[in-house]
């Protein structure tokens, strides 16, 4: 990346001597991916025109936001050597809160969205706790956080979802409503075209490529992801570190939440488990990104994009939903053979 | 610094026994201790790795008591650990190791290379480091990355130095220029402290020697110093005289014909014979370990050809050349050769599991007998053969890596820089234990310290930029020759380019 | 009134299970609580099963059930050919069982349906009313679901009915959320459809999707949904001005509860219930909600007393839940 | 724990005191997990006689049957350092392919079932070549393959569960159905009372523990997960060892997916959505148990035990489905917090 050396490049470093001559490989283990999916739109494009155009792209990435958002959080936790299991979970249970909170309690949209993000943000402090505190293994705390979550959503409302009108489980009735402003976090469009999800996904993505590629926060944590002992004895606060970035993921997980019930405009019972697996997808697809080999919020925002765009252009074509898990997971592996399998990484 | 009545223990087993230890401004103090005493238990102490059970510490008079690494780091405590790899993160690249520290103290937020280009440069040219700074760490030999490592620590303005076993990966070139900048920070007034197996290193560098033998401190040497008192103070007892005379080789086990590691590489051609221990010294980089891993089959060369007892032999892996009896201890005792989860007796026996299970049943007692028995041999201290590596000390893991490979017998044994982080009565016995066993083998092993392979080696080959540019046969080994073909070194060729 | 029929006269407190395949969900959870309501009102003890669409775990809950020696057992949902051996082992016990709606093929035990065919063929024909013989479709469908496939059933023969119809798309998944995934899939399908005028979504939560790409497509006017079920959220759907959501048919999921508890009952007191009981749907228009000013389930109940109550398996001795 | 050495210990073995004294961590660090399960046992037969009663016991055994023999395999994978998250699709494709085989093409018992272990020794296969050959990450590869699987298992029948009688979709009607044999591998019960799925789960427990942990090939497979450099430069065949575990783990997996659908009797395509997750549950609280702090068959087999008793026990008590998540996450957290926290391993 870096045009860098002061010295001559020395004759005994073999590996500074790869420029000469049109070098096949790493081009293809950079820009691989990328080059997929610049066929796959072109693809998509000659097949069904109204692909291409800007509405539907803009469709495209209203249907990635969410997941992005998740995984963008995730990342955080990658980036550290950890993994976090209970994003979906986290989601799932802002979706809840924000709608109890303002169908229940009568709640309005500020209330809603501080408690969901401070939900998440303490789940996120809890994970981390259990994880550096208590030395649980990463996914196993988050496993435990994430079927407790799912759990624990339900309980307010014994297993019903929430919508104005709603009867409680005391039997009187919800008198409460969503906001306008809340809604319009899902449904208002800028310029008429641009959803505000999509926003505060590339607002995220922004902030959060530039936490961790260019402050000293976040080769801080590479640093810890990569040698945990060595960046302690470097001096880095770990336990803090890692703790920062479980809260970086559940307080993302948690916007995305908000986003999900602005825009289903109720509380809706689920699971959030296929969130997890899609922002998961997302977030290791971004490690064949630009042939990075290692957790990165860019690799991951074009991850998400990569899936949602093969996702929007088969259901276009009509796929059954499928033929379009299947392509998925085919062009998945086939990304990754090509990412991978070319880059000589020593082992 | 002072420490007072330090004592530390790990469960029930008691490492430091109340130590108590000084040291002033401007004085570099070598400790000394054979493998286990420990030292580096010590060293963590002051760094803020552990806490200790007992005693007290103070820093410039006032009490002191780290809370962790970085609060060490806050109060200029600089420390190089012994073990390498907990010094760098493989994964960044060099500037980004020679910045780390400094990133976690503070400083802008947005991390500029371009800011932090220049210093490291500084940093990397005051230890003679010369690596493109966008190398990743991951792809440095371990020397280099043990620079890296002295670079950053030196870097800083340090209030006490702290070098655990600094020169165990380096060859003397590499040494010396560490030795000038701490004898520059001396000048400097800051205190260092310095641990070593090497007496060289403490010769040049030594202005006390405190000795520590099980926890305890058993000696305090202040000028003029009596290195033969120190020596003994350390071990408890009188170290035996090493010399040998140079058994002739019996017959040809292996044999290389220009063998080229990489395409760039000179050819190299040697045999190798029974009973005799040839030894291979060249500088950091002179390409050893390339050519012990060609034999071992964890490299591929790029032309040549090796015989095995006068059958061709191309080792597709590591697997195929320990089935064929070639052996080899590799050069990274904790990357490469060492498992942390296992116990002792389970890492040396890793490559012979074979020998101790029936039907693929493994007989665990047969294994521990087996590591006990080495464990005894070899002298290595650990609680019982069935410790976790990670309670024992860095010379002892070492040993345990030998004693895996001198576990078996074999046709071909080769060690790549054995003895690192060994104390010198160790690294006699071991030296011995090699000798006395050499007859049915051809024994291959790899120093950057001309001393260490002087002790153990009846041949030394003197390698430089891949070739094999001498050879010199124990007995009538002509030290100015031999540092004189070493002196047409790598590095003075990388610099000429 | 006449009294009651042994057990239900007092001599003994009977003891049932509720063995469910589903019951994530609002449909789920107001089946509960009709079984819960109706069981007080009986004076039965209740005892449920959740096997959260585990077609083994239902069965070994089944024999949990009979293991607790359970009077009768009620089979919610699930698979004939893991069901079909359960029932009959609960049958050997002694026990009576009552299953809505899955198929066990046992005489001895009563079918509670909610005809999902007739939910199907009611929104359906209203569909027609509204739009004539000839639109182009969307259809929202995942195979394999059996509730799904009996809907689907229904569409293909309407399909075959009225060649007028044409399915210009179908998507479908069961993502969840499923409604946030239904809506991407709409999305797309709308963008490259732009002249579906009815979309058929026989299942509330993929309604509640397409709803949303609808709007979000700024297509509300242009286009009509059709759905099968509702809850309290879907009925705050359907009403919001200008919704695309025309209408759904539905059973009252707690009526059904009431349904199946009460054939159970008759068969713990020696009587026979029929082979199969039907609990009828209802039709339910936007503009029935909108006039009626409808806004939860209570009050649908109220207004719409076919809704509320199914006049099935009520002998005379029956204790109704109070209403 | 050992008795020391054969020799007397030499003057540089520091001597062992810790007899000294009764040391309440390392006891509760290695019972604790399964102190609470014998808890959990004795409070439920409390409240709930017919708990403790054979049948239930045995009921308990047979609902964690299939998720423990997918655990069971995801431990071969944990112990070489990877992970396989193809499981739970992978036993949904071996559910349809045994179905379709016997239905659709009126298969025999055995064609079916050795379609299915092969297909799980295939799938397997492939996961480890692409791990092990292209070196794709292994939750990166197991990812892809996961979706491939669960879209393909459903091409064959457009989505649509198989059954005896069903439409194909060339609109023909299949003929066959499951063979009597085959459904008895679900149904049979030994002296009436142990279902086949339960001693197969018990002979592949036993098995794959003497296997891991006895054998010579299962001590390579650790030495593999802890440092897999150290053990290829010990001559140890990596790849080969790699490869096996995945395909232990897809093979592990086809039976699991053949025993639920002899459960079953029908190609169900919902079934097997959940199995993955509370696999992966089963195998990282075997982590904790007797405070192995590694993957063990054992533990893996405790700890389904332990889900399964649970959520039993929890049934038996009335406890909603939202409660019993959230309880069973309630408790893994604790148990985890227990057996981690206490422990001192260093960091
Ligand atoms: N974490 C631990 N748990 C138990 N025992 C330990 C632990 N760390 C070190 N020890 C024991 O403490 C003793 C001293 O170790 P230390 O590493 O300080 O030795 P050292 O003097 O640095 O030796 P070397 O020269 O080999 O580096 C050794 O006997 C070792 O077995
Ligand atoms: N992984 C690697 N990638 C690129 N270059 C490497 C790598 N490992 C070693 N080198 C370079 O190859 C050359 C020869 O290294 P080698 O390790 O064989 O030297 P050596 O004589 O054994 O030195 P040392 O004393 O450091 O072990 C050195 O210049 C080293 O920097
Ligand atoms: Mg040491
Ligand atoms: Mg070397």
């Amino acid at each position: 990346m870096q045009p860098d050396l002061a010295q001559p490049a020395s004759a005994n470093l073999p590996e500074r001597k790869r420029s000469e001559g049109f070098a096949f490989r790493p081009i293809a283990v950079r820009y691989g991916l990328v080059t997929l999916l610049v066929l796959m739109v072109a693809f998509f494009g000659v097949m069904e025109p109204s692909f291409l155009s800007v509405r539907n792209l803009v469709i495209v990435l209203q249907s990635v936001s969410i997941v992005a958002i998740l995984a963008l959080g995730v990342t955080a936790t990658l980036v550290v050597g950890g993994f976090d299991l209970s994003i979906g979970a986290v989601a799932a249970t802002s979706l809840m809160t924000s709608s109890y909170i303002m169908v229940v309690f009568g709640g309005g949209t500020v209330a809603a969205v501080g408690a969901c993000l401070a939900v998440g943000a303490l789940v996120g402090l809890v994970n981390g706790l259990l994880i550096v505190r208590l030395r649980i293994p990463d996914l196993l705390a988050t496993l435990g956080m994430m079927f407790l979550l799912l759990g624990l959503q339900l309980i307010p409302t014994e297993g019903r979802s929430i919508a104005s009108g709603m009867t409680l489980p005391d039997g009187s009735t919800a008198t409460g409503s969503f906001t306008a402003a809340f809604l319009a976090l899902g449904r208002y469009r800028v310029f008429d075209l641009v959803p505000i999800s999509v926003l505060v996904m590339l607002a995220l993505a922004l902030l959060i490529t530039v936490f961790l590629t260019f402050t000293r926060f976040g080769r801080i944590m590479y640093a810890i992801g990569s040698n945990e002992r060595a960046a302690r004895l470097a001096g880095a606060p770990v336990e803090a570190y890692r703790i920062a970035a479980y809260m970086i993921s559940g307080v993302f997980a948690s916007v995305g939440g908000v986003l999900l019930a602005a825009r289903v405009g109720r509380g809706d019972v689920s699971s959030g488990n296929s969130l997890l697996l899609d922002a998961v997808a997302a977030a290791l697809i971004g490690f064949a990104v630009f042939g990075a080999g290692k957790p990165n919020a860019i690799g991951t925002a074009i991850g998400a994009l990569f899936v949602g765009l093969l996702l929007n252009g088969l259901t276009m074509m009509n796929a059954p939903y499928y033929a379009q898990d299947f392509i998925k997971g085919a062009v998945l592996v086939a990304a990754l053979m090509f990412t991978f399998g070319l880059s000589n990484r020593p082992r | 610094m002072a420490l007072e009545g330090v004592t530390k223990s790990f469960g029930a087993s008691a490492v430091l026994k109340g130590v108590d230890l000084f040291l002033r401004a401007g004085e570099i103090v070598a400790f000394m201790g054979a493998n286990g005493a420990g030292k580096s238990t010590l060293v963590k102490i002051v760094a803020g790795v552990h806490d200790l059970s007992g005693g007290a510490m103070r820093l410039d008079g006032r009490p002191f008591q780290p809370s962790s690494p970085s609060d060490a780091l806050r109060h200029g405590i600089v420390v190089v650990h012994q073990a390498i790899n907990d010094n760098v993160v493989l994964s960044m690249d060099v500037l980004e190791n020679l910045c780390i520290d400094r990133l976690c103290r503070g400083g802008p937020v947005l991390f500029r290379r371009g800011r932090w280009r220049a210093e490291a440069q500084a940093m990397a040219a005051r230890v003679g480091l010369d690596v493109p700074l966008n190398t990743p760490v991951s792809e440095l030999s371990l020397a280099d990355r043990q620079m890296v490592a002295i670079a950053r620590a030196l870097g800083h303005d340090p209030k006490l130095l702290i070098l655990d076993e600094p020169t165990s990966a380096l060859s003397d070139a590499e040494a010396e220029r560490l030795f000038r900048v701490v004898l520059d920070l001396k000048r400097r007034g800051v205190p260092v402290l310095y641990i070593s197996h090497r007496m060289g290193d403490i010769r040049r560098l030594a202005d006390r020697i405190v000795t520590l033998r099980d926890g305890v401190v058993t000696g305090d040497f202040a000028p003029p110093l009596d290195y033969g008192a120190a020596v003994q103070a350390m071990l408890g007892r009188q170290l035996a005289k090493a010399s040998h005379a140079r058994v002739p080789g019996g017959e040809v086990v292996v044999e290389t014909r220009d063998l080229r590691v990489s395409a760039e590489s000179p050819p190299v051609s040697l045999s190798l014979r029974t009973c005799e221990v040839t030894a291979v010294v060249g500088l950091v980089g002179a390409g050893k370990t390339e050519l012990a891993e060609c034999l071992f089959g964890a490299r591929r060369p790029a032309a040549g050809a090796i015989r095995l007892d006068g059958r061709p032999f191309a080792p597709a892996s590591p697997g195929a050349a320990v089935a064929a009896g070639v052996h080899m201890a590799a050069e990274d005792r904790a990357g490469a050769s060492l498992v942390p989860d296992f116990d002792l007796s389970q890492n040396v026996s890793l490559p012979f599991t074979r020998a101790f299970s029936s039907l693929g049943l493994l007989g665990r007692s047969a294994e521990r007998r087996h590591a006990a028995d080495f464990v005894r041999r070899l002298g290595i201290v650990a609680p019982s053969e069935i410790a976790p590596m990670s309670a024992l000390s860095g010379g002892n893991q070492q040993k345990v890596v030998l004693a895996r490979w001198l576990s078996r017998p074999c046709r071909l044994l080769i060690l790549d820089e054995p003895f690192q982080g060994v104390d010198i009565a160790a690294r006699r016995d071991i030296g011995q234990a090699l000798r006395d066993t050499a007859e049915a083998r051809a024994t291959l092993v790899l120093c950057a310290d001309l001393d260490e392979a002087a002790e153990v080696a009846d041949r030394i080959l003197v390698m430089s930029q891949g070739a094999v540019v001498s050879e010199h046969f124990a007995g009538s080994l002509d030290r100015e020759a031999v540092i004189r073909d070493l002196s047409k070194s790598t590095h003075a060729e990388r610099h000429a380019a | 009134q006449g009294a009651a029929p042994a057990p239900f006269d007092g001599s003994k407190k009977p003891r049932i299970a509720l063995v469910r395949y589903l019951s994530t969900g609002d449909f789920f959870q107001a089946y509960l609580s009709g079984v819960e309501r109706q069981a007080e009102a009986l004076g039965i003890e209740l005892r449920v099963f959740d096997s959260r669409q585990d077609a083994a775990l239902q069965a070994d809950m089944m024999d949990q059930a009979i293991g607790l020696g359970v009077d009768g057992i009620i089979v919610q949902h699930g698979l004939t050919e893991s069901m079909k051996p359960a029932v009959q082992r609960a049958l050997d016990a002694g026990i009576k069982v009552v299953a809505f709606d899955v198929n066990v093929e046992n005489e001895a035990v009563p079918q509670v349906e909610q005809s999902d065919r007739d939910l199907a063929r009611l929104a359906l024909e209203q569909a027609i009313k509204d739009n004539g013989e000839e639109f182009e479709a969307g259809y929202v469908y995942v195979a394999g679901i059996a509730p799904l496939d009996r809907r689907d059933e229904t569409w293909t023969e309407f399909k075959a009915k009225y060649p007028g119809i044409k399915e210009a798309a179908r998507w479908g998944t069961m993502d969840n959320p499923i409604a946030n995934s239904v809506a991407n899939q709409a999305s797309a399908v709308l963008r490259a459809n732009p002249t579906i005028q009815v979309v058929f979504a026989p299942y509330d939560e993929f309604a509640k999707g397409v709803k949303i790409a609808v709007d979000e497509a700024g297509m509300s006017g242009d286009i009509k949904i059709y759905s099968a079920d509702i809850s309290t959220a879907d009925i705050a759907a359907m009403r919001e001005p200008g919704s695309a959501w025309a209408a759904t048919a539905a059973t009252n999921p707690a009526v059904v509860g009431e349904v199946s508890v009460r054939t159970l009952a008759m068969l713990l007191a020696g009587e026979n219930p029929g082979a199969s009981v039907i609990v009828p749907p209802t039709l339910i228009t936007q503009a029935q909600l909108n006039d009626e000013n409808i806004a939860n389930m209570e009050e649908l109940s109220k207004k719409l007393p076919q809704f509320a109550h199914a006049d099935v398996a009520v002998p005379a001795w029956m204790k109704l839940p109070p209403r």
